[in-house]
């Protein structure tokens, strides 16, 4: 791992969050979750970053990162393709569905696409069992997703239509 | 607008849409022209009334009258009779099969009458967001009534006289947790709120904090008062982020009101509520985990004793009851512990909420009395299976619980009753499953599902679980063996008898009760090689039928790795050590010649 | 907003919320008054209860209909989201199910404004703690 | 107190309170086997997870077997220890591990060590009726420790010494489920990390999963090489553990035996550390003084408390954390690199041999040591000062590999100059020791006058954390002792805060300072060894002819001869160092 300088305005940034929960070891998950929703993952380099903030070990830093499957240790894409795997879509094919994804896109949950278009990542329930099997792409909800559809649902984020891109 | 003094509902779920309801509402239609009462009688479509078993299903307004199984040639009798005449058609009429009587208005069905809501009293009815829709529904007014007129002790005793029991899976009495907790001495006490609802298919905590989130605030404000607290935590997850806004809102109105904060309604209770949020760990909901994560660790679960009740939060005596609980408590306090001890069964109180998913017609968030039966809710309210397909299992509890089968359906649903027919009531997911299911593959996607999850703390969940999904997963291979299906058994067993928490404990649940319950599916899959719902790809053969195929080389000339073989215009010939089960011959053959086996 | 001092203050709150939607209900002009729940819970807001909800206030805004649009939790009906609860004046409220635009634009047009009920009614099956 | 009753095995039982039912069965000699829980009473150090789940026993009521080394007793408790229902499960849960082990115990460094291998010895394992994947992570070698993390069952002891009880904070349980391994972050490695190499991650790991970088073959090569001279230089804590390893009784001092030994193995001198120790007492101990003098004259440049430096992993404890106050430690070397310094120069010289033609091998209770000897600033020209650290264990290892009777070899003697020793020296291997030899000579020179009791008994002791003033002819000195890093660290927080008014504080990282050192015959949990040592060493002082480091005549030799006076240029040289900031030295 090569290690790379954060710029100014993240270090900032990471210390502005630290700060808003007192430096406290104890919020080191609010800690998190503030710097992941500001920077969308959590690099090594902040890590390090937020184990001085809070005077803590950026061992245990780590620990608690790799604990969660919320935290992420690497940039989602562009447009983040989560499939749900509750029971009730895995009952009605979601398997199916996240197998087509990782074929279309040839890619592997958890993984980016070389061109940072494409993640795909699984979520549990999103309580939407009534539209099992239930995919999300960004913030849309897509629902009933058969395996057929998901070339169509991706080829609405190929060419960047901006409609689509939120 | 027209003047309609009548309408005819007909049921277009897809059980009674299978059994002709389309046809059935033509009739109507028809006779009803023919009768020239179209200016006063309409007759609408419907959503699935839930009554499937019975279906299809016709309801009169405004006399609420209730036909059903009715056939089409019905059609006419029904506007003859009923519209044109006014007197029911008393064959179509439903008959009470434990009364023997026949019953012609729907509100006095005992189908009505499952349904119960308690905890979702508010959910669907209020403005989440607006606190005096809340307070116009009793709200608040518990709390009021604890502080003004009751003694902590006498606000336990309540919750103890009502019997309720924790709603997260356990089913641990609250009122003896909350006596707990008020009998250890500290300075600092905690009321925590256990919103980290991670069963896959189970969303009913979050339709609560998204749909009435007040009742939660004051349950937990009572709690405090109970054991003396005066903060509560919400541990919530943080991919629920509507429940998180109406929370926030929530929490703001009741502040600016006064009914959190300082000196509570004058009376001196000082009681504040802060949200922390969960990241994605399912044993977070085992309550010591839970309560490292809220303080910033790994939610690693540790030995109990000592019981949060005494070292909990920081090290103080904490309260942990999760959202379904608590919205249950305002109520208690309001109608009586009485009134709620009269819901349910003998040792399961009041009601419970189940989020109905899976292979069924309704599927959704329902509310029973403890007691309902599986068949009750599966069939009357769930609407049946979807397409017409047959009940194969139901699964309830999650994770942890198991799969129960049609022998199990008229068991009064209660904890000691799922418990003892090898499934729980966990947090109340309900899915319900076909015969397109297979049992083996359902239990691998739970253990998947526990590896994931599993802190990997201790061995028999870290390790033990791994061997089992390892197992499961050659058996659906194929390369099972019938001595795997008593390791199976006898593994499961030691992982459940040794594991540090509630999440090992119970992981094997699914594998031991699908073997109890399905275990001929199993015997299929490793000894004649064969997966009986058709879904273990492995165990899938494509074959072609030779008295069907035309030998037009379609099939020949699609197959990717090139296992078909055969002359044109002759039968051909799968190869099965070559074919990788992709299904191209299978979905492009014209003439239905390919079969799997 | 006034501080809940006591008891009888909250009581106070509750009365005054509760002839509120009773002057709603008798109002002079009661056939102009309709009352629309729209369930936006997160099934709701996944299945499209966001667009309904709009759609209907600019509609009935459009139409000079006078009718309140307010959210409400989820009615538990989740295999027919988005779902709506519609009370007209002096009638019980009707739930109607996998309402999107059109279907908005139907219980509308037809349901509102005719009375007439329309395809997709969904029944009611569960008893309250009030009854 | 009010007892409680209860009945283990059959067999009325009478406990305190909070007992568990691992300790209750132990009082009435029911052994019940343990694998991840470790406690070292004496030191108030305890491991107990409850993860590995060896230790269920039946508790008649119970659905589930209780783990014993966390459930407390409870009054009329009926207990089971080993029904067959808790043997079954007892097996079960071993043979999981071993399906997630490595079988590699021929070639592990662990082997015959290993408590997991002797569990599934005392539980008859002989087939593991489990098999699928295996966990596998990169192997990671830094300068002194190997991390094999195949070998790791998560029993979390390391974590547990790491972060609590030296608050080093280099390992952490990462990932989770199946994953779930114990790591530095970012699971780089060792030698990336903060990490001191105190070694006591390695001290009570169960399996191979940690242990030390093992320089037995290179030292068998060095003495196998006829152009090579090799020396060697035991530290004192080596010879109040080295005979644990063949079967004597903890704290039998072994000193004539271990030198006979490396005799017979081949080292063409064997000398004492003991020797370099003194000579850190007359380096240290003047600077100490200089310092103290300065400040009592009212100098405000200088600052006190003096901090001891002979500990590695301390060094760079504080060169990781507490950056800011490298200038308070002793700039003295350890008496390692004293040794090996003096040995490449003056010792090169008295016996004409080239720098790069003599070996200096050190024995020590350590694995810090080995990152000590390699630091770049303990070399000339590339050439270390001294070669190759073993550890006990690993000279146990070469004595055992040559074949030699140890308990029958006879008493012999060091060779001299860098043989002789006082007893200041020896005391050096326990906690308080190096700052008791240090006042002992202090005195002497402070005053001028001669020191009638050598013992300063409230120097001595356990405790993790001690405070004791020593009247030195009417200035009474303030001393803080600290053994454990995490001890260490509430002194160093005082000192930073300006808490602090010690004038001198010794620290040893290691729990009951080198006698409990990394790289000591391994424990095991029994804590009660750690103490027998510590015995041993104040045994060996007390049996010394000379007990003060100035006294040692080949010391004055040396000065006399070779280095002047202390702290002079040419002791500066060789004897001083200098600390470096380190807190970013973290790479991922």
């Amino acid at each position: 791992m090569s290690k790379i300088k954060l710029a100014e305005h993240v270090i900032e940034t990471v210390q502005a969050i630290c700060a808003q929960y007192n430096n406290e070891e104890g919020e080191l998950i609010n800690v998190l979750h503030g710097t992941q929703s500001k920077l969308g993952y959590l690099p090594a380099e902040v890590q390090e970053l937020i184990a001085k903030e809070l005077d803590m070990s950026v061992a245990k830093v780590y620990g608690v990162v790799t604990f969660y499957s919320f935290f992420t240790m690497t940039p989602m894409g562009k447009h983040p393709i989560s499939i749900c795997t509750g029971t009730a879509c895995y009952v009605r094919g979601a398997e199916q569905v996240l197998e087509e994804f990782k074929r279309q896109l040839k890619l592997e949950v958890g993984k980016t696409t070389d061109d940072g278009k494409f993640s795909i990542s699984c979520l549990r329930c999103v309580g939407a069992c009534g539209l099992a099997p239930v995919v999300m792409v960004g913030e849309k909800v897509y629902g009933r997703v058969s395996p057929q559809q998901v070339r169509k649902i991706i080829s609405e984020y190929q060419d960047g239509c901006p409609s689509h891109a939120e | 607008m027209a003047d309609y003094k009548m309408h005819m509902l007909v049921c277009g779920g897809t059980g009674c849409r299978a059994s002709e309801s389309k046809k059935i509402r033509q009739n109507l239609d028809a006779s009803i022209q023919a009768n020239g009462l179209e200016d006063s009688v309409q007759v609408v479509e419907t959503g699935c009334f839930g009554f499937c078993e019975k279906g299809p299903v016709v309801k009169i307004l405004p006399d609420n009258t209730f036909y059903v199984q009715v056939r089409p040639e019905d059609a006419d009798q029904i506007v003859a009779e009923h519209i044109v005449k006014g007197r029911q058609v008393k064959h179509l009429l439903y008959e009470d099969p434990t009364k023997q009587e026949v019953i012609a208005d729907s509100k006095d069905m005992g189908f009505y009458k499952k349904q119960v809501r308690i905890a979702l009293r508010n959910c669907g009815f209020i403005d989440p967001e607006n606190i005096d829709e809340y307070i116009s529904r009793d709200g608040y007014a518990a709390l009021a009534t604890c502080l003004g007129d009751m003694t902590p002790e006498q606000v336990i005793d309540t919750m103890k006289e009502s019997g309720l029991r924790g709603r997260g899976g356990g089913g641990f009495p609250t009122g003896l947790k909350w006596q707990f907790t008020r009998n250890s001495v500290s300075e600092q006490k905690y009321v925590v709120c256990n919103a980290d609802e991670g069963d896959p298919g189970a969303f009913m905590d979050r339709s609560i904090l998204e749909g009435d989130p007040h009742s939660v605030l004051e349950a937990m404000a009572i709690c405090g008062y109970a054991i003396g607290a005066d903060t509560g935590l919400i541990y919530i997850r943080a991919e629920y982020p509507l429940a998180i806004d109406r929370l926030k809102v929530a929490i703001k109105q009741a502040r600016e009101i006064g009914l959190l904060g300082n000196d509570i309604m004058g009376t001196g209770f000082n009681f504040d509520v802060e949200l922390r949020y969960g990241a994605g760990a399912f044993v977070c909901g085992e309550e010591t985990a839970l309560i490292h994560s809220m303080e910033g660790l790994r939610g690693e679960p540790t030995f109990k004793p000592p019981f949060p009740a005494v070292e909990g939060y920081l090290k103080k005596p904490t309260n942990v009851n999760n959202v379904e609980t608590l919205a249950n408590v305002p109520v208690i306090i309001n109608k009586g512990a009485e009134w709620f001890a009269s819901i349910g069964t003998d040792k399961s109180k009041g009601t419970k909420v189940f989020a109905l998913a899976g292979k069924i017609n309704n599927v959704g968030l329902i509310e029973v009395p403890m007691g309902t039966t599986l068949r009750e809710v599966i069939f009357d309210i769930g609407g049946g299976i979807k397409d017409g397909k047959k009940f194969k299992a139901v699964q309830t509890g999650g994770p942890s619980g198991g799969c129960l089968t049609e022998e199990h359906l008229d068991t009064p649903i209660d904890f000691d009753n799922l418990l003892s027919v090898g499934s729980m009531m966990g947090s109340g997911g309900m899915i319900v499953m076909d015969e397109d299911d297979c049992m083996v593959s359902v239990a691998k996607f739970y253990l998947e599902f526990t590896l994931d999850e599993s802190c990997g703390k201790c061995t028999p969940c870290r390790i033990g679980n791994k061997r089992l999904y390892e197992i499961l997963d050659k058996i659906t291979q194929g390369k099972g063996t019938k001595e795997d299906l008593d390791r199976l058994r006898m593994l499961g067993n030691v992982i459940k008898d040794t594991s540090l928490c509630g999440l090992g404990q119970t992981s094997p649940n699914p594998i031991l009760s699908t073997l109890d319950n399905f275990y001929d599916e199993y015997l299929a899959h490793v000894e004649d090689g064969r997966c009986p719902a058709g879904q273990c790809k492995a165990l899938l053969q494509y074959k072609i039928i030779d008295d069907k195929c035309t030998g037009c080389t379609l099939c020949f000339r699609q197959c990717p790795v090139a296992a078909i073989s055969g002359e044109r215009k002759s039968p051909h010939f799968i190869d099965q050590s070559l074919c990788i089960k992709c299904g191209v011959c299978y979905e492009k053959c014209k003439f239905d010649a390919i079969e799997i086996v | 907003m006034a501080k809940v001092k006591s008891l009888a203050d909250l009581k106070k709150i509750k009365d005054e919320v509760q002839s509120k939607m009773k002057l709603r209900e008798n109002s002079e002009q009661p056939e102009k008054m309709v009352q629309v729940k729209v369930a936006m819970a997160t099934c709701g807001i996944a299945s499209g209860a966001k667009e309904t909800m709009n759609y209907m206030i600019e509609e009935f805004d459009h139409q000079s209909i006078e009718a309140v649009v307010t959210q409400t939790g989820c009615m538990g009906y989740c295999y027919a989201e988005p779902t709506i609860e519609v009370t007209l004046p002096g009638k019980e409220p009707v739930v109607f199910g996998h309402v999107d635009k059109k279907k908005a634009q139907e219980v509308i047009e037809t349901y509102v404004k005719k009375g007439e009920l329309i395809d997709g009614v969904i029944p009611v099956n569960y008893k309250t703690i009030d009854e | 107190m009010e007892m409680i009753k209860l009945t283990i095995d059959k067999k009325p039982v009478v406990v305190k309170p909070g007992t568990t039912i691992l300790d209750a069965a132990s009082s009435i000699g029911i052994k019940i086997p343990t694998l991840c829980h470790m406690k070292l009473h004496d030191m108030g150090i305890e491991n107990k997870p409850g993860g590995c789940r060896v230790c269920v026993v039946e508790v008649e009521g119970r659905r589930n077997l209780a783990p014993a080394c966390v459930t407390k007793a409870e009054e009329g408790m009926d207990i089971n220890t080993h029904s067959m229902r808790a043997i079954n499960a007892r097996r079960t849960v071993t043979e999981l591990i071993l399906s997630d082990h490595p079988a590699e115990c021929l070639t592990c460094a662990k082997s015959g060590e290993c408590e997991l291998q002797d569990l599934a010895q005392e539980l008859g394992i002989r087939e593991i009726h489990y098999e699928g994947e295996q966990s596998h992570y990169r192997e990671d070698t830094s300068p002194a420790i190997i991390r094999e993390m195949d070998k790791c069952i998560l029993c979390r002891r390391c974590e547990m010494m790491c972060n609590e009880v030296q608050t080093v904070g280099v390992l952490s349980a990462v990932n989770r489920g199946f994953d779930a391994v114990v790591a530095p972050a970012f699971e780089m490695n060792l030698d990336h990390s903060a990490c001191t190499y105190c070694g006591q991650c390695v001290a009570v790991c169960p399996t191979g999963a940690l242990t030390e970088v093992d320089h037995t073959g290179a030292v068998i090569r060095a003495l196998s090489d006829p152009s090579k001279t090799v020396i060697v230089q035991t530290a004192p804590a080596v010879r109040a553990a080295l005979g644990e390893e063949f079967d004597l009784e903890a704290g039998t001092l072994v000193t004539g035996k271990m030198t006979a030994a490396l005799r017979r193995l081949g080292f063409d001198y064997v000398f004492d550390t003991d020797f370099a120790a003194d000579l850190t007492i007359m380096e240290e101990g003047t600077e100490f003084l200089d310092r103290l003098n300065r400040h009592l004259k009212g100098d405000k440049d200088v600052q006190l408390p003096i901090l001891t430096s002979c500990c590695p992993a301390w060094v760079k404890f504080f060169e990781h954390q507490f950056p800011d106050m490298k200038d308070i430690p002793s700039t003295a070397r350890s008496p390692q690199q004293m040794f090996g310094a003096i040995a490449k120069t003056y010792f090169a010289d008295k016996i004409n041999v080239k720098r790069e033609d003599l070996v200096v091998v050190s024995i020590m209770p350590c694995v810090a040591k080995k990152y000590e000897s390699a630091r770049e600033e303990f070399a000339t020209d590339g050439n270390p000062d001294v070669d190759f650290a073993i550890t006990t264990r690993e000279l146990a290892s070469l004595i055992k590999l040559a074949n030699l009777k140890f308990n029958s070899l006879p008493e012999e003697d060091f060779d001299q100059p860098l043989g002789e020793s006082t007893g200041a020296g020896v005391i050096f291997g326990a906690t308080g020791g190096v700052i008791e030899a240090a006042v002992r000579t202090a005195y002497e020179i402070q005053t001028g006058k001669s020191l009638e009791k050598v013992d300063f008994e409230q120097l001595r002791g356990l405790e993790g954390v001690r405070e004791a003033t020593v009247d030195v002819d009417g200035l009474e000195l303030r001393i803080g002792i600290a053994h454990g890093l995490g001890n260490a660290r509430k002194l160093l927080e005082d000192i930073r805060s300006g808490k602090s008014n010690f004038h001198a504080i010794e620290i040893m990282s290691c729990p009951g300072g080198c006698i409990g050192g990394g790289g000591q015959p391994y424990h095991h949990g029994d804590d009660s060894v750690i103490k027998k040592r510590f015995e041993a060493i104040y045994k060996e002082d007390a049996g010394k002819a000379i007990r003060k480091s100035h006294e040692n005549p080949h010391i004055v030799k040396l000065y006399e001869e070779f280095l002047g006076k202390p702290m002079s240029d040419k002791a500066h040289h060789l004897l001083h160092t200098n600390y470096f900031d380190r807190s970013n030295k973290i790479e991922s």
